[in-house]
């Protein structure tokens, strides 16, 4: 074995992979109280969105199952969290997993009809959900505030830690959000991941192994839709007022952009993809009244025909090229001297 | 009679598996050439780099002109007609609407005669006439064989490649439809590559015949010699 | 510390330490809040920030953002606010409350605002925050008035009093009204249909029937029917753009001849009437002029409004009902702002509350700027009749009393 | 009796439209097996190129043949350059591209034609008639006209014509298509290029009533996917039928259904993509081959 082999065990691709990320979470932990108030209130937008992001990725990632209604889902937990806490003074926390089931449930719902159907008619029907939450919502306004929406403050830190609600909020998405990752990597590397996988190459050949493809793929939207659910009541945290104007079919799209950016089946690609969609429209709005929304579809492109992976995937590619330079140089060492 | 198509060391992969090998062959103006060999000996997968359905190394003249570079349909439109494996029919088109796809496929200097050909077809295939106006995917197995042999013929095409015509049909059909594909090659002037399991009935029908192995050809020859030879006995006659 | 060290529960709990540390450290730096100068007030300079639909469905809202930004460069070059010029900054936030939840935060920690120029409903998304932070908004439309928001302030006059009397000169000049509204399923709808009650008083029953639409919609036809098959004849109409020209011209072509009330900020004879032509018995209350009305073709406020629109802010069209709205509302602003000598937000609300009846050269006559407890800075309408291309005054000033 | 002619009338003018852009939809369905989530925006900027015309001084009736030959080219290039390099693209990233192109031409018509509302006046005037009771305006009358011939148009050009035969087939099945020397990928362009027209057609006919701007053929498109949806999504009589049944559905329902007479309205649509959905997802024409699973 040439010297230049390292031991299989730490690659050093991967090794350098988590060294970043260490690097970025000692980074995001403190980053609070070095900035402004406004930075921080943009960094927990991202990281909400983040949520709903990586619930897509989960979802049309690995089960190839197209959402174009999640801004509803999002917009659902939002408003159970809000009517909770304003109505019922549930404690924020407990308002907010209850805003995550309901969407769960939501996500059942709209996965049955999944089962039978091809992705298009899927697509078709969130489409209609998406058209029709802010609707609905604005309709029966006794419960939902209607168009002047419900106002709910954002908690001050519990515990009597001194720091200001908007802080705390980040801490607390930054929080849901890596329990979250957590569950994504979990879940995509375990039984069901597994099924995912099979299910993605062909439903055929999902079938055939006798996976429980109604079951798996019901259960993922269910799953997506919490998360995305959760992601909502932590948002409507932040931003205070619940009103109908932010979950149109606008977000939902922009969730889509944000996760084929990031990367379809990364969980960190997530929040990439998330502040793109975030730090976009204030970056670009003095180009042009409508530059926000060509900027996300020129992305979008440039993605789909460019580059597949999105984001996530250039520091693969970019290992994976020195990787492979390295490698040849190992076996020209090799047939050099090796024999 | 100068080689109506020619291949030299024609090589072809399925993902990275050899399909094909070195293959090499000719085809001549007015004869039937028959392919033989079992499952996966490359049959269908030389037809198909024929008609430029699958890319292929090597080279491929038909009338002296290579067509390695060209598409499945530039093919079509220089007079090579493919009956493929699976029939092709249009399920959703009517029977005559699939006749008259095969019309279409004709090159221009032949469509004055296409009202002409398409009796002459419905003569051929009686049944056909019977059924124009139904849906095709209503037929049956044999049915939608002879309306792929129509179609392909109302091509007027120079050579025509078919891909195991008798599969999936009872012996009453198949010999129904052998009769009808040597009665093809003389009112209809062409050439014929049949690709079959059904290894009597080729060798009946066809002039020359030609063995494949694991994408190699085994053996070529008049189908008298190849039928003599023993290991074509043993494997398929089996008499 | 290897690498591996790295991977699995390890590596939580030391990014468990590193948090309590951290917070540690944050806790003992807490600076005490001290009373600094009022933010955005400098001896020369005061500092407005503004958030506008600049993008998006409803960016034609954007340009009462630019007939502010006209006035206020007409305010810098005489003088600017008691010798203070005006820093005007805007962001846009294409009428997405969460964006201008965003912008508030930038406008106010980052431009370091004195006070805030908004738009529209997604403003309710912001009051408890200007609460928190001590600073002004003021709604370039009409936000609901809460006693507890009290820096929460509205250039438009309330819906419902606009309504209201609509309703009573209906109950007053229309024989057996019977009263049918259409109008989009924002507030819109919920203060129009209160203020009709109000204004009808006795004559409530006469109230028959509410169809609301979503802002997507826009042929109405099918609920026009309706209306007009349940007898209405006096319709106050409370639809923008598309819908509100579709609607009056199928009531128009199908003959129908009902009183028409239309609400007046989503009336304009550039845009809106210009495209409907000729109407019999159109009716609004209205407290603003339409520039581009031929009654104010030699009125010299209007005029001036013109000609500093083109110094100023040269890309707005100064026939635009929303350019002039801004215009004004920014007149309205610096009438307030010339009150007070060294402005502190408190001082400027009390200033607004009460401040005394003012000329606004681009209101309709006898209509003056005046403070009032709930944040409006407007609280008189005058009834006008479409007819011909232009407004006619019908009756005198009706002054909101309360 | 006379208010259910009326309800009745509205919902098939408007109904008109949601054919049009229906029908549009399933083509390209039935062609590249992707729902065109742009088809609504391709349908406005023929509608705003229609506009921009008219006020330049030409009469509508030269304006609109011009329009439609320039959808049917922009809709050629629309195939061409985005929909042909991802032909072995999965389902998902072909959604995708619509998405992107949905976004990308809205976000481009707002930036050049602004959001202040114009309006394309009827080239059929503005006179009314009264059957009875029920008045019916000579814009709704003058559309359905049009629409009616382009939708017959359309329908001879697929049944009659060799060059929709060969657009049929490669949709149904590409493979056979080429070995009849068909060149799949023109036949799809072409597809795609009849769709822009039957969209400009739906597009223009509407700008009179639904007014124009960037945003007006957003509601319509939901409408249109449930006419589809409701016909079958590989049936183009289908589409025709389902749209003429949506916009009378939408509009009997403002009438009789107080729940659904105001902004709930927008209920209409989505329940019947879920029923079409869970009950007979091939619809009422489409065949169950067609849902190409």
């Amino acid at each position: 074995m040439s010297a230049y082999a390292l031991p299989g065990r730490s690659d050093p691709g991967a090794l350098a992979g988590r060294g970043v990320l260490a690097i970025c979470l000692c980074l995001a932990v403190l980053a609070p109280f070095f900035v402004s108030g406004y930075t921080v209130f943009q960094f927990t937008r991202v990281l909400c969105i983040g949520i709903a992001v990586l619930s897509i990725n989960l979802l049309l990632g690995y089960s190839g199952q197209v959402s174009i209604g999640h801004s509803a889902i999002f917009g659902l937990g939002a408003y159970t969290t809000a009517i909770l806490i304003h109505k019922a003074s549930v404690p924020y926390g407990l308002a907010i997993l209850a805003g995550g089931a309901l969407a769960f449930v939501a996500g059942l719902l709209l996965g049955v009809p999944a089962l039978r159907i091809r992705g298009l008619y899927l697509g078709l029907l969130t489409l209609g959900v998406a058209v029709l939450f802010p609707t609905i919502v604005s309709h029966y306004r006794e419960l939902t505030g209607g168009p002047f929406g419900i106002s709910i403050r954002t908690p001050p830190a519990p515990w009597g830690i001194d720091l200001a609600p908007d802080k705390w909020v980040y801490f607390l998405s930054l929080a849901t959000l890596l329990v979250f990752v957590g569950g994504f990597q979990g879940i995509v590397r375990g039984r069901i991941g597994r099924a995912l996988g099979a299910l993605r190459k062909s439903e055929a050949m999902a079938a055939a192994l006798g996976v429980g493809l109604a079951r798996t793929k019901t259960l993922i939207f269910a799953i997506s839709a919490g998360m995305a659910g959760i992601g909502g009541g932590l948002y409507q945290l932040l931003i205070g007022t619940a009103t109908p104007t932010t979950y149109t079919l606008t977000l939902s799209l922009a969730f889509l952009v944000g996760s084929v950016l990031g990367g379809l089946r990364s969980s960190w690609g997530a929040i990439a993809g998330a502040a793109f969609v975030v730090y976009v429209p204030d970056k670009t709005a003095s180009l042009g009244s409508t530059a926000p929304q060509l900027v996300y579809a020129i992305a979008l492109a440039v993605v789909i025909y460019f580059l597949p992976g999105g984001v996530a995937a250039v520091p693969a590619r970019l290992l994976g090229m020195w990787r492979s330079k390295r490698a040849t140089h190992t076996v020209q060492l090799q047939q050099r001297g090796g024999k | 009679m100068s080689a109506l198509l020619e291949g030299r060391a024609v090589t072809a992969f399925y993902g990275d598996a050899p399909a094909l090998q070195d293959v090499d062959f000719e085809v001549n103006e007015g004869e039937i050439l028959a392919v033989l060999g079992p499952n996966g000996a490359g049959k269908t997968t030389l037809l198909r780099a024929i008609s430029r359905v699958v890319r292929t190394r090597g080279e491929i003249r038909f009338r002296g002109d290579s067509i390695v570079r060209l598409s499945a349909d530039q093919a079509a439109r220089r007079g090579i007609g493919h009956v493929p494996e699976g029939r092709g029919t249009f399920v959703d088109l009517t029977v005559e609407e699939n006749l008259r796809l095969g019309s279409l496929a004709r090159r221009r200097a032949d469509r004055g005669r296409a009202l002409g050909d398409l009796q002459a077809v419905y003569q051929l295939f009686p049944i056909l006439a019977e059924f124009r106006g139904r849906r095709a995917g209503a037929l049956s197995g044999g049915q939608q064989q002879m309306l792929a042999i129509a179609r392909a013929v109302l091509g007027r095409p120079r050579l025509l490649l078919l891909d195991e015509p008798s599969l999936g049909l009872g012996p009453v059909v198949v010999n129904e439809v052998f009769e009808r594909l040597s009665r093809i090659r003389e009112e209809w002037s062409t050439t014929l590559v049949v690709a079959e399991q059904n290894v009597r009935q080729a060798l009946r029908l066809a002039d020359r015949a030609l063995l494949m192995r694991t994408g190699r050809v085994a053996l070529v020859g008049a189908t008298d010699e190849v039928a003599q030879d023993p290991a074509v006995q043993r494997a398929y006659l089996g008499d | 510390m290897t690498a591996s060290s790295l991977r699995g529960p390890r590596a939580l709990a030391l990014m468990l330490a590193l948090l309590a540390a951290v917070l540690a450290v944050a806790a003992s730096s807490a600076t005490a809040v001290t009373d600094a100068p009022p933010r955005g007030i400098s001896k020369n300079q005061i500092i407005i920030g503004g958030s506008f639909p600049f993008s998006g469905p409803l960016a034609v809202y954007g340009a009462l953002s630019e007939g502010a930004k006209a006035y206020f460069g007409w305010v810098n070059a005489h003088g600017g606010v008691n010798g203070r010029k005006i820093k005007y900054v805007t962001l846009d936030d294409g009428y997405d409350p969460s964006r201008l939840a965003s912008n508030a935060r930038n406008l106010i920690e980052q431009q370091n605002a004195f006070l805030l120029l908004d738009f529209g409903g997604p403003a309710n998304a912001i009051r408890d925050y200007m609460q928190q932070v001590n600073t002004i908004q003021m709604n370039m439309s009409g936000l609901h008035d809460e006693a507890r928001y009290t820096l929460t302030k509205s250039w438009w006059p309330d819906i419902r009093w606009e309504a209201g009397i609509e309703a009573a000169w209906a109950a007053k000049n229309v024989s057996n009204p019977k009263v049918g509204l259409l109008a989009i399923n924002n507030d819109l709808a919920l203060d129009f249909a209160a203020g009709i009650n109000r204004g009808l008083g006795s004559k409530k029953s006469q109230f028959v029937s509410t169809l609301t639409v979503s802002p997507a919609q826009v042929d109405v036809s099918s609920q026009l029917n309706r209306l007009r098959a349940e007898g209405v004849n006096t319709l106050f109409v409370g639809l923008t753009g598309a819908t509100m020209v579709g609607a009056l011209k199928y009531i128009r072509q199908t003959g129908w001849k009902p009183t028409i009330f239309v609400y007046s900020a989503a009336l304009a004879l550039r845009g809106i009437l210009d495209q409907v032509g000729e109407f019999e018995n159109l009716y609004s209350a209205m407290w603003l002029k339409d520039p581009a009305d031929p009654r104010w073709a030699k009125n010299a406020g209007v005029n001036t409004y013109k000609a500093n629109v083109a110094k100023y802010s040269p890309d707005a069209d100064p026939n635009s009902i929303f350019v002039e709205n801004g215009y004004a509302g920014a007149v309205a602003l610096v009438t307030v702002l010339k009150q007070v000598k060294n402005p502190t937000t408190a001082s400027v609300v009390k200033a607004w509350n009460t401040l005394a009846p003012t000329v606004n050269p681009l209101l309709m006559p006898n209509i003056k700027l005046s403070g009032g407890p709930q944040g409006r800075i407007v609280h008189q309408y005058q009834v006008v009749n479409y007819a011909n291309g232009t407004y006619k005054s019908v009756g005198k000033v009706v002054t909101i009393r309360r | 009796m006379t208010l259910f002619f009326q309800q009745l009338i509205s919902g098939l003018a408007i109904g008109f439209v949601y054919a049009g852009l229906a029908l549009a939809l399933s083509v390209v369905y039935e062609g590249a097996g992707v729902l065109n989530f742009a088809q609504g925006e391709m349908a406005t900027v023929s509608a705003f190129l229609a506009w921009v015309l008219t006020t330049r001084g030409m009469t509508f009736w030269l304006a609109f043949p011009i329009v439609l030959v320039i959808s049917f080219v922009l809709g050629v290039a629309v195939e061409r350059i985005f929909i042909r390099p991802l032909e072995r693209a999965s389902e998902q990233e072909l959604l995708m591209v619509t998405l992107a192109l949905y976004l990308g031409i809205n976000a481009i018509v707002g930036w050049s034609a602004g959001y202040l509302q114009k309006t394309l006046t009827s080239p059929f005037g503005s006179d009314v008639w009264i059957v009875h009771g029920t008045f019916i305006t000579s814009q709704q009358v003058g559309a359905a006209a049009v629409l009616v011939g382009v939708l017959l148009l359309v329908g001879i050009l697929f049944q009659r014509t060799s060059i929709g035969l060969r657009i049929r087939a490669a949709a149904q099945n590409p493979e056979s298509s080429r070995l009849l020397g068909i060149s799949v990928g023109w036949m799809l362009a072409l597809g795609w290029g009849i769709a822009a027209v039957v969209g400009a057609a739906a597009g223009t006919m509407a700008a009179p009533t639904i007014g124009l701007q960037p945003d007006m053929m957003g509601p319509v498109l939901l409408l249109a996917f449930a006419a589809a949806a409701l016909g079958g999504f590989g049936s183009r009589v289908g589409a025709v039928v389902g749209g003429l049944v949506i916009g009378v559905a939408s509009s009997l329902a403002a009438q009789y259904v107080d729940l659904l007479a105001g902004d709930l309205n927008q209920i209409v649509p989505f329940a019947v993509i879920l029923v079409v959905l869970l009950f007979r997802p091939q619809g009422l024409f489409g065949r169950a081959s067609a849902l190409r699973v």
